[in-house]
């Protein structure tokens, strides 16, 4: 797979808000900015099952899974999703989460531990703005100012 | 069967009652004449709509909690706390997400992963897993009473499953918890099964089982506009007295502004009673819930405790029936029961305090009470008659023409044209009014209150304000000032 | 020299400060020249009033804590932290209860055992035994402005090593340091102490260094109706302008009912004004201080922030320029400084979140302005005419007469006939007027507010309401209803 | 000395505030509340200091000595006052002390354990209401329903 396209061509995200979660304002942000940074978006709302971001992924031969989990149900819903990417060919896909996304007040720390034991490769605490996604997101992809 | 406003008769009723019960083994345990004589038995003190009755006659507001953890011993102990340490006149057993998707077999996952770690996995309580007999056990663990809060588009089993029970109110309805909870539920489909919801109360008031049900007031809690969940909430209270319906109460989450909120509580409980009269609807009680802010909050606990204070002020003032209370972990997580009890003893002390300061008749506030009532009336007016005469058909029509129309909601059947901004004192109100039916003088009212706010921050109206606005209560403002 | 109010003359002032500052060895540190100099260096940021003009354009309210420690590295500490996580605006230095009654002897012990104990075991910063330089350090180690706040009858030692040692405001004044804060000081000796704290300013300003001088608002803490505490501050404010003064910041401490509270800022400031001007003191600036709910707190914390949410949520609709913030521990002790953070991030929430909200100009806010203002008038031109135009000698003769007279005083010079109620909407009224000179019109008024609270409560107006009304906010009310 | 009087006989206390202690609230209350309970009060208001309380303790022939500290000094102004009392003969005399005790939060039982070693037979935490102390002050004297 040819992860290092033209620095032109606009990088496309996959954006979502996993499992039976409905929550809405985020997303529309995180939308609206990814956009306005210059990223090519699919955004698939909420309510999103692992199957689905992965068929969005594929379809649109995205550079990045964005998955949101805001109802704390997180842990549950994002368990095996690396594993999928991997059985769907697309196993080295940036995976990005963030959100609230354990049950409960945890120290972020122990949360982040847990979701990169499950394949994420950035992990986001409560209250990230976009900004700080986007950054990281120009910067794994090797974008101006990043490594390749 | 076609959606139309009309009580569901009995053998309809019937034949769905079987179906729903069987939709997973608890329904089994379903015996409604027991659970009328069960119901019959609940004393006085733990049942909601005599206390709700109570505090409207005395004049205060009582607190209530959200709370649900997913195993029963645990939803026990959490609920006695709160009621002991956290002083709740009113406690709730909130619903687990999987159980709101009627999900039972993830709620089951969830239920044993919790016994298994030790910790709860699920952001509420799975009550249609537990069943009848456990619901009991928890009621019976208390002293107030228990309402049933959720979220779930089809709550038939759950509703069947929790008045037997033994709550003694049930939260939502076919819009509110739809619109703000659903991405492709047809409204017609969740109008019809919340029917269902409103019908299994009414047959229970019909034995001299009183309960409570509440339209979920704040919709999706992120700067919605009083018109909209006022219009929302008089339909859900139409709705449900037609199908025999006695206590409703009707809901708002806190827009922020303190001559806004106290007059969207005034015209709420105005505007709802004057429809239900209009509609012949003469013997139903309504009272009113106020919410503490329902949109983003801070993460810090201190300044959290301040929002909490300004909603319990503001609950106060507007004389609501009772308030829901936030917590000072919102912006992380299920709250800690300590904390669920901090923002509940910060509350109560507050609208114990302010009881007697009661501002529902300044100037101010009639001018703003009489503006609402005059754009929910503009909704509902609309709304009937594109029904012809049939608000449940009607609802449909209006949604699918963005009549009604909820900020920010996730359903598909809803149009996301209406753009909400706050003006330069911090009000809600319509930055893009997309297709609401009001007359040229308020558009034109909401136009110069966001041409206003454009001035004084030095930048034109758009949408750099609404994610300014969005943010601003966690980042310690109400207006999202440009920085 | 007998007390009258006229500018102290230069070398009577000399005469006075040779004694003063040799009344304890840290006093000769103080070189008047020198300290100007070093009082013109320091930056803008650091100057109170400056910032608290800046507030005032901008319309927002600024944030201050009590705090104050044994000793000097604990104090710099603890000051950094407010200002960091507690986001103070403001930063005060609390002065211990021995520095102000003169014993620094004690405080020099009291050091010694907080050194030993590795604890501070006095309430506040013991200034005067710590000297300028140690004052200076305190200044420079923070970016904001720092006041003394203290409670010192006879404050003219802590004054001077205060202004040397870089503090640009200081709390206090001859009647509101004298009648809550002792016992037997007379007022003539508090007067003529205060006129030279207020001259020593005053020859500060006339080198170009602008000072902060604040009359202590709420006096007593307990059910202080407006008129007295107002009456206080304009005396002291004519008082200090009279000896040159130019920046005074007037305060009140919240009585709890909405309207009362955000009138009584109002009119404080237009009858601080008024007076300057009808006494043609015109270049003097006023700003107003909110003191967070000063009477008894809830001991349970999160009842506490209850209270300290209301009170900079009536902070910021009054428009005060500055609010003290109380903090969870108040019913315990000196609070930790996570504790008096906490109190300030609340606090910063709420009037940041309200600045838009300022409700000064309703048709309530007015009426009950009005009277206040009304109310102010008698009082003070009765102290007038007891002074036979000397405003000193008429506070003297006006206590002694009972027309000024401090609910729940200390000092044997003060009436104590005046006894203070809640009417029925919690608004601090008066129970048994004492002798304070007012209209017939306003007398009746203060009796029908008792009468109808008594009405309501179906009980005699009396004592037992004072004492109710004494406990009702730490028990969670705010009228203190019978039981 | 008499420590059993006629029951009938009102029993007498001195109250006061210690130290350069200015609240005068409290202590308006408590003499209220303890006359209306039937004692002779004689009350010296506040910034008394211990010879204050013992010389009117002597020349009244009080049964008890019931001093207030809020302002965090307590534990200065408090000590050897028990002491003070064994010198001037009247060393048996109760002595209570309520208020805020010492300066900060601190967990009651260690400012009590402080307080009695100083002597204090009776040490009432913050916000204390009169009727406990007067409920307890019957008990101690013998009154209805105390031992003697
Ligand atoms: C508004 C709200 C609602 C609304 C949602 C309306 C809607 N459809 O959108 C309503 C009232 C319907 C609701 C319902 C529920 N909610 Co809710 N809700 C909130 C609330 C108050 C604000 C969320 C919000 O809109 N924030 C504003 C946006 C802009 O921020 P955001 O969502 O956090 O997203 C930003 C960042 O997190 C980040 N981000 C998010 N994802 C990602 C991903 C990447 C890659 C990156 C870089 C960044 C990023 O960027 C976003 C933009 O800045 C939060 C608490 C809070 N935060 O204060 C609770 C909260 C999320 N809800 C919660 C819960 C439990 C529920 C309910 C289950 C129960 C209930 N209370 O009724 C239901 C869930 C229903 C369901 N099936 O999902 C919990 C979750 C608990 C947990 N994780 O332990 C929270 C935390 C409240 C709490 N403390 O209990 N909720
Ligand atoms: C009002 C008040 C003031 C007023 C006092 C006016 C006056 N002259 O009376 C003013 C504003 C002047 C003031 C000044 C100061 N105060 Co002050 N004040 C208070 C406050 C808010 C309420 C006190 C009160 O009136 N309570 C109501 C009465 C009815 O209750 P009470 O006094 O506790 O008394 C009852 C009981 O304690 C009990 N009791 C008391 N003694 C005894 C004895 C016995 C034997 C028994 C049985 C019972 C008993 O019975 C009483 C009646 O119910 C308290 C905090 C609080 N409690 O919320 C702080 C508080 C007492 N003050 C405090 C401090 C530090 C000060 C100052 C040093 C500094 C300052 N903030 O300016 C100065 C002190 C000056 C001095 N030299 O004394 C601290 C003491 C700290 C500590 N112990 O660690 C407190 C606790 C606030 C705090 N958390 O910082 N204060």
């Amino acid at each position: 797979m040819d992860d290092r396209k033209n620095e032109q061509e606009p990088r496309k995200v996959v954006l979502g808000v996993i499992g039976a979660d409905v929550h809405a304002v985020g997303n529309r942000i995180l939308e609206y900015s990814f956009r306005n940074a210059g990223f090519e978006v699919e955004n698939l709302g909420v309510m999103v099952s692992q199957e689905e971001f992965i068929a969005a992924a594929i379809e649109t031969a995205a550079d990045a899974i964005l998955v949101s989990s805001l109802y704390g149900h997180g842990e549950i819903d994002c368990r095996g999703l690396r594993g999928r990417c991997v059985e769907a060919g697309i196993g080295r896909i940036l995976l990005y989460v963030g959100g609230n996304l354990v049950v409960g007040k945890t120290p972020f720390a122990e949360v982040e531990r847990r979701f990169r034991e499950m394949g994420f490769d950035r992990v986001y605490p409560p209250g990230t703005l976009p900004e700080t996604g986007i950054a990281d997101l120009r910067c794994d992809l090797g974008g101006p100012g990043g490594a390749a | 069967m076609t959606l139309s406003n009309h009580r569901l008769p009995h053998d309809e009723f019937a034949r769905i009652r079987a179906e729903v019960l069987a939709q997973w083994p608890t329904g089994a345990d379903v015996d409604f004449a027991e659970a009328v004589a069960y119901q019959r038995a609940i004393p006085d003190a733990r049942r909601l709509p005599l206390r709700l009755a109570a505090a409207a006659r005395e004049g205060t507001t009582l607190v209530q909690p959200r709370a649900g953890v997913a195993l029963v011993d645990d939803l026990v102990d959490l609920l006695r706390y709160l009621e002991k340490e956290g002083e709740a006149d009113l406690l709730p057993t909130t619903i687990d997400s999987y159980t709101r998707q009627n999900a039972y077999d993830d709620a089951a996952k969830g239920i044993e992963e919790s016994r298994a770690q030790g910790r709860s996995l699920l952001n509420g309580f799975p009550a249609v897993n537990h069943g009848v007999a456990a619901c009991r056990r928890v009621n019976e663990s208390v002293g107030v009473p228990v309402q049933v809060r959720h979220g779930t588009p089809d709550a038939r089993l759950l509703a069947e499953i929790s008045y037997a029970g033994g709550f003694t109110g049930f939260e939502g309805g076919g819009i509110s918890y739809n619109i703000p909870y659903a991405k492709k539920v047809p409204l017609e489909k969740t109008l019809a099964d919340w029917q269902y919801v409103d019908r299994l109360t009414g047959i229970y008031e019909e034995q001299g089982v009183s309960l409570d049900r509440e339209p979920f007031g704040p919709l999706t809690g992120t700067l919605v506009p009083p018109c909209i969940s006022h219009a929302v909430a008089v339909l859900e209270s139409l709705l449900a007295a037609e199908q025999g319906v006695r206590h409703l109460s009707v809901g708002y989450g806190q827009c922020g502004n303190l001559v806004q909120d106290i007059a969207a509580i005034r015209s709420l409980r105005l505007v709802t009673e004057e429809y239900l009269d209009r509609f012949g609807y003469r013997d139903v009680t309504v009272s009113t819930v106020f919410h503490q802010w329902m949109g983003g909050f801070p993460q810090d606990e201190a300044k959290a405790f301040g929002v909490i204070g300004w909603g319990a002020a503001a609950a106060a003032l507007s004389g609501a029936t009772k308030v829901i209370v936030k917590t000072p972990h919102e912006a992380f997580g299920v709250p800690t029961r300590e904390a669920n009890a901090a923002g509940l003893r910060a509350t109560k002390q507050l609208v114990v305090m302010l009881c007697d300061q009661k501002s529902t008749e300044t100037a101010e506030v009639r001018a703003e009470s009489d503006r609402i009532v005059a754009e929910t009336r503009c909704i509902l007016d609309r709304v009937a008659q594109l029904g012809e005469g049939d608000l449940a058909v009607g609802t449909v029509r209006a949604f699918a023409s963005g009549v009604l129309d909820v900020p920010f909601a996730p359903s598909r059947f809803n149009a996301g044209k209406v753009l909400p901004a706050r003006d330069d004192r911090g009000a809600v109100r319509l930055l893009e009014p997309g297709a609401l039916p009001f007359t040229k003088e308020l558009l034109d009212f909401h136009r110069s209150c966001m041409e206003g706010r454009a001035r004084h921050e030095k930048r034109e109206v758009g949408f750099q304000m609404v994610i300014d606005d969005i943010y601003a209560v966690s980042k310690g403002r109400l207006v999202g000032r440009p920085r």
